[in-house]
């Protein structure tokens, strides 16, 4: 029988599946809708020491990349773009290029949404119009522009498909089964669909069973999908999350100005992510 | 009347998008969502407004891939965004300064420039600081190109530039920028000595149109109560309309 | 500004956005959940005489494409099968096939979802695994098999998008603004995505704004892709609808006894369609 | 015990989708319905069962499309399914009778088979009517190939074909049916006689075993009153669980 009760777990065994050298997706973390960026999971990721990540942004990259990035656990990046809201370009991220501690793998954002639909459908490859002419088709050697074989002198862009081994991701609530309630964010839903593995964080655990109301439903990631799911309170914080808590702007100010030097970084962790200092909400 | 420059810059904006049916502008810059809004507001038609991170003016249920999926289904006809340098083939560099991959400034990156800018049948170009730095005669690198090969599929693309100091059309064809207009109190040799690439110019070249009174009544009023839900800081020091009127509006 | 207030209108308005030869979507009719056939709207086509649709069954066809065919508004039918739930083969659809008047273009369902969804993108293609091997790749002349461009001496069927010129539904219900609530029936928003035109039939019109309703919202389709929206109480009976109400299995019999001749066809079509005699609920 | 002959060919099919994660089925038929809830029930190891149209055993919350994209991902890893047609390289057609398009008698069609059958891992065919009308030298249109030529990408394929007669394997590499048992009551010469494809055979021909009382105890328990919230009208003239028991169950 289907049984999914050891589907919701602590932390650490949640974080467990992400092993050294994993493609791991993560969602934008600056978004003003629900669900998005497990940063209470980043940081355990960081405690552990995971290695050699190539991380994938759905589709942009933000705190929870910077600081993976600043504490050594990243080779590859892979984002349409890298930003942390109102603060601009993430910091560690911009000094781990200039010391070419990481490779950037740039792309734009339709082509990762793309890329996650074709790693959704079991395809190869997805054609995408538009881009042509930009140089992230000249430094993309792993895309292909070939003339459309239903046109003629038609040039169109194929970008390949994205399959994360793990897609990461934090959202409102659960179910008692692992039913996951994502709202509006479909893009999420697409990247665990073609991701192997997905490990969600949740606000709370609802003992109910999503599949059951035909309104829920509809936002609902199903558990088919879902590897572990753990139960992480403020879990995105110091990100706004929904309309659940809006963004910790000073602690995000703090970390900016903090992650500008790597002194100010290591300081950084070493207080908020290995001593777990959280500002009270 | 007393006209704030962003005012100013805010109704030239929404005339370059007029007769749109549906305009869309990142959450980066509060004025060209101002200009969308006015735009939307004086229109005779309906003119729908996304505003990309709002929660009002989206009309997604699907995520953040919806607004990909639209602009290649033509349902929105105009965008508005900016760009790190411009150069004269309207080619827009998102990127960073130097030569890619090693770059000596790295910005955010190319976000979906490159398919909007193609997709969307028209976008203005919009950068209020009018430098050498930015108006470059080649970008860096192209994130969003300006034309394309005549056989590139390719329905939209760049229709015009708005700067703090004047106005351009970009004519496809010619894959080149037309001076329309030089804002009040600005002149022909500043526009020349501030830009990198070479343009072309009418013979006579006007002034830029200042906005009327019902314009700037509907900014101030309509306008601002809006853009305060989404850029209650920028509001509040324009017009002095805080986030808690907006959520009352 | 925006205004919605025109969207919501009556049948015939509705109606008469579908034009002779019009390449029109429909939904699938037999299927246990939310949203589906506008089948009032259907009678309302035959009534009025619509000629030479193209029908595209999303994926398949059943009550609604038998009654068009029969009634002689139908050129082609496109569809990854044609069944009328426990009833099997439609009977007119069958003695359209026998008599040649219908073009039939065989499809399988995933590529039916495929090529919509390259509609919604706008793309020309897609590619999909599978299929080969299968004699509906030998017929469908606008299909082509590649090698994958990102593979070696690996063959891959690639799909034409599909752009229905309508996609007419029948759903829940409609907010004041045009907002549509479809429920998890997510292959109908694809199809109205890929449409340039989406009518829609609706239980019930509700004084609300869908889209401020975090929860309901996840359900809608946008009212972004509607065209217009016509209040049908009971819009596809005989048909079930969701939890709302059960099929009507003596009508759907007496249907399909009627419709094996010609006559009998024209009988019921007299009766139900022109007369508009409804059984009672 | 009494065994009803469709208890029999339950148990036989929830034997053949042993050790499964997800079994999918379609609508069609309780039968396949009834057995991959047996096999579910029976297993060691977590096994979910789709049934397509049920409201309770569906696992999917973005319609139609999903069941394919879900087998295209790998997570369904068998499936069941029947044909009008099926010939001795195991291809199915669920077109109809004669040349097409033509044909002499026309079925439902294709359904999603021809993709389903490539990328499941393993689907077993199940026709109760063992008949040279059903199982042919050669179908008369192709919905789904039994095989492909070595260099086409096909995770999955027929496995089994369950009859009323008896239980064939299917050898991929080969091509080819072996038959694996005669069910009780019925002969090898039967078989060949009702059979109009050529297939393997071993050298004693087993006898198909007979559920135990466990097994039995189970179709007539959970699975009865399960399948009756699908197909109350199968469930109660098989079962005497009505769509009420179900309901309350």
């Amino acid at each position: 029988m289907a049984n999914n009760s050891k589907i919701i777990v602590d932390l650490d065994t949640l974080i467990s599946h992400i092993k050294d050298g994993c493609r791991l997706a993560i969602p934008t973390d600056f978004n003003g809708m629900y669900s998005g960026a497990a940063v209470a999971a980043t940081r355990a990721l960081i405690r552990r020491g995971v290695r050699d990540l190539h991380i994938i942004g759905v589709p942009t990259g933000g705190l929870q990349a910077d600081m993976l990035i600043g504490a050594g656990c990243v080779k590859r990046m892979e984002a349409g773009s890298m930003f942390l809201g109102e603060f601009g370009v993430p910091p560690a991220y911009a000094r781990a290029l200039k010391a070419g501690t990481i490779e950037m793998r740039d792309s734009t954002c339709p082509a990762i949404h793309a890329g996650l639909q074709a790693g959704e459908k079991g395809i190869p490859f997805i054609p995408l119009r538009g881009i042509l002419g930009s140089d992230v088709v000249s430094y993309r050697k792993d895309w292909k522009v070939i003339d459309n074989p239903f046109g003629e002198n038609d040039p169109i862009l194929l970008v390949a498909a994205i399959n994360p081994e793990v897609m990461l991701m934090h959202a409102p609530m659960a179910d008692r089964n692992g039913n996951i309630w994502i709202g509006r964010r479909r893009e999420l839903a697409v990247a665990a669909h073609a991701s192997a593995v997905t490990l969600v964080t949740v606000e709370k655990i609802v003992d109910a069973d999503f599949m059951r109301d035909e309104q829920l439903v509809t936002g609902v990631l199903s558990n088919l999908y879902v590897t572990a799911v753990s139960h992480q309170p403020k879990g995105a914080w110091p990100l706004s999350f929904g309309r659940e808590y809006d963004e910790d702007a000073e602690h995000l100010r703090h970390y900016v100005e903090s992650a500008r030097t790597e002194e100010g970084f290591k300081a950084y962790l070493e207080r908020y992510v290995f001593e777990r200092e959280v500002v009270p909400a | 009347m007393n006209i704030h420059p962003q005012e100013f810059l805010i109704a030239l904006l929404a005339r370059k998008i007029a007769g749109a049916r549906h305009v869309a502008v990142g959450s980066a810059s509060p004025l060209t969502g101002a200009a969308a809004l006015l735009a939307s507001e004086l229109s005779d038609t309906p003119m729908r407004v996304t505003i990309l991170g709002s929660k009002n003016h989206v009309f997604f249920t699907e995520g953040s891939r919806e607004l990909f999926d639209a602009s290649a289904q033509g349902r929105i006809d105009a965008f508005m965004m900016g760009g790190g340098q411009i150069d004269g083939q309207a080619n827009v560099n998102l990127m960073g300064v130097g030569p890619y991959p090693k770059l000596s400034v790295r910005w955010a990156g190319n976000y979906g420039t490159p398919y909007l800018y193609s997709l969307i049948k028209r976008t203005v170009l919009f950068r209020e600081e009018h430098t050498r730095r930015v108006f470059v005669s080649k970008v860096d690198y192209v994130s969003a190109a300006g034309v394309n090969e005549p056989n590139v599929f390719r329905p939209g693309g760049p229709s015009a530039l708005v700067t703090s100091l004047c106005a351009f059309d970009f004519d496809r064809k010619r894959g080149r920028f037309m001076l329309e207009s030089v804002h009040p109190g600005h002149t022909l040799e500043e526009v020349k000595d501030n830009t990198g690439f070479d343009f072309d110019m009418p013979e006579r070249v006007p002034v830029t149109a200042v906005p009327d009174s019902r314009v700037l009544g509907t900014i101030r009023g309509g306008v601002a109560s809006q853009i305060a839900e989404t850029y209650p800081q920028f509001a509040e020091r324009l017009f002095g309309v805080g986030r808690r009127a907006a959520k009352t509006a």
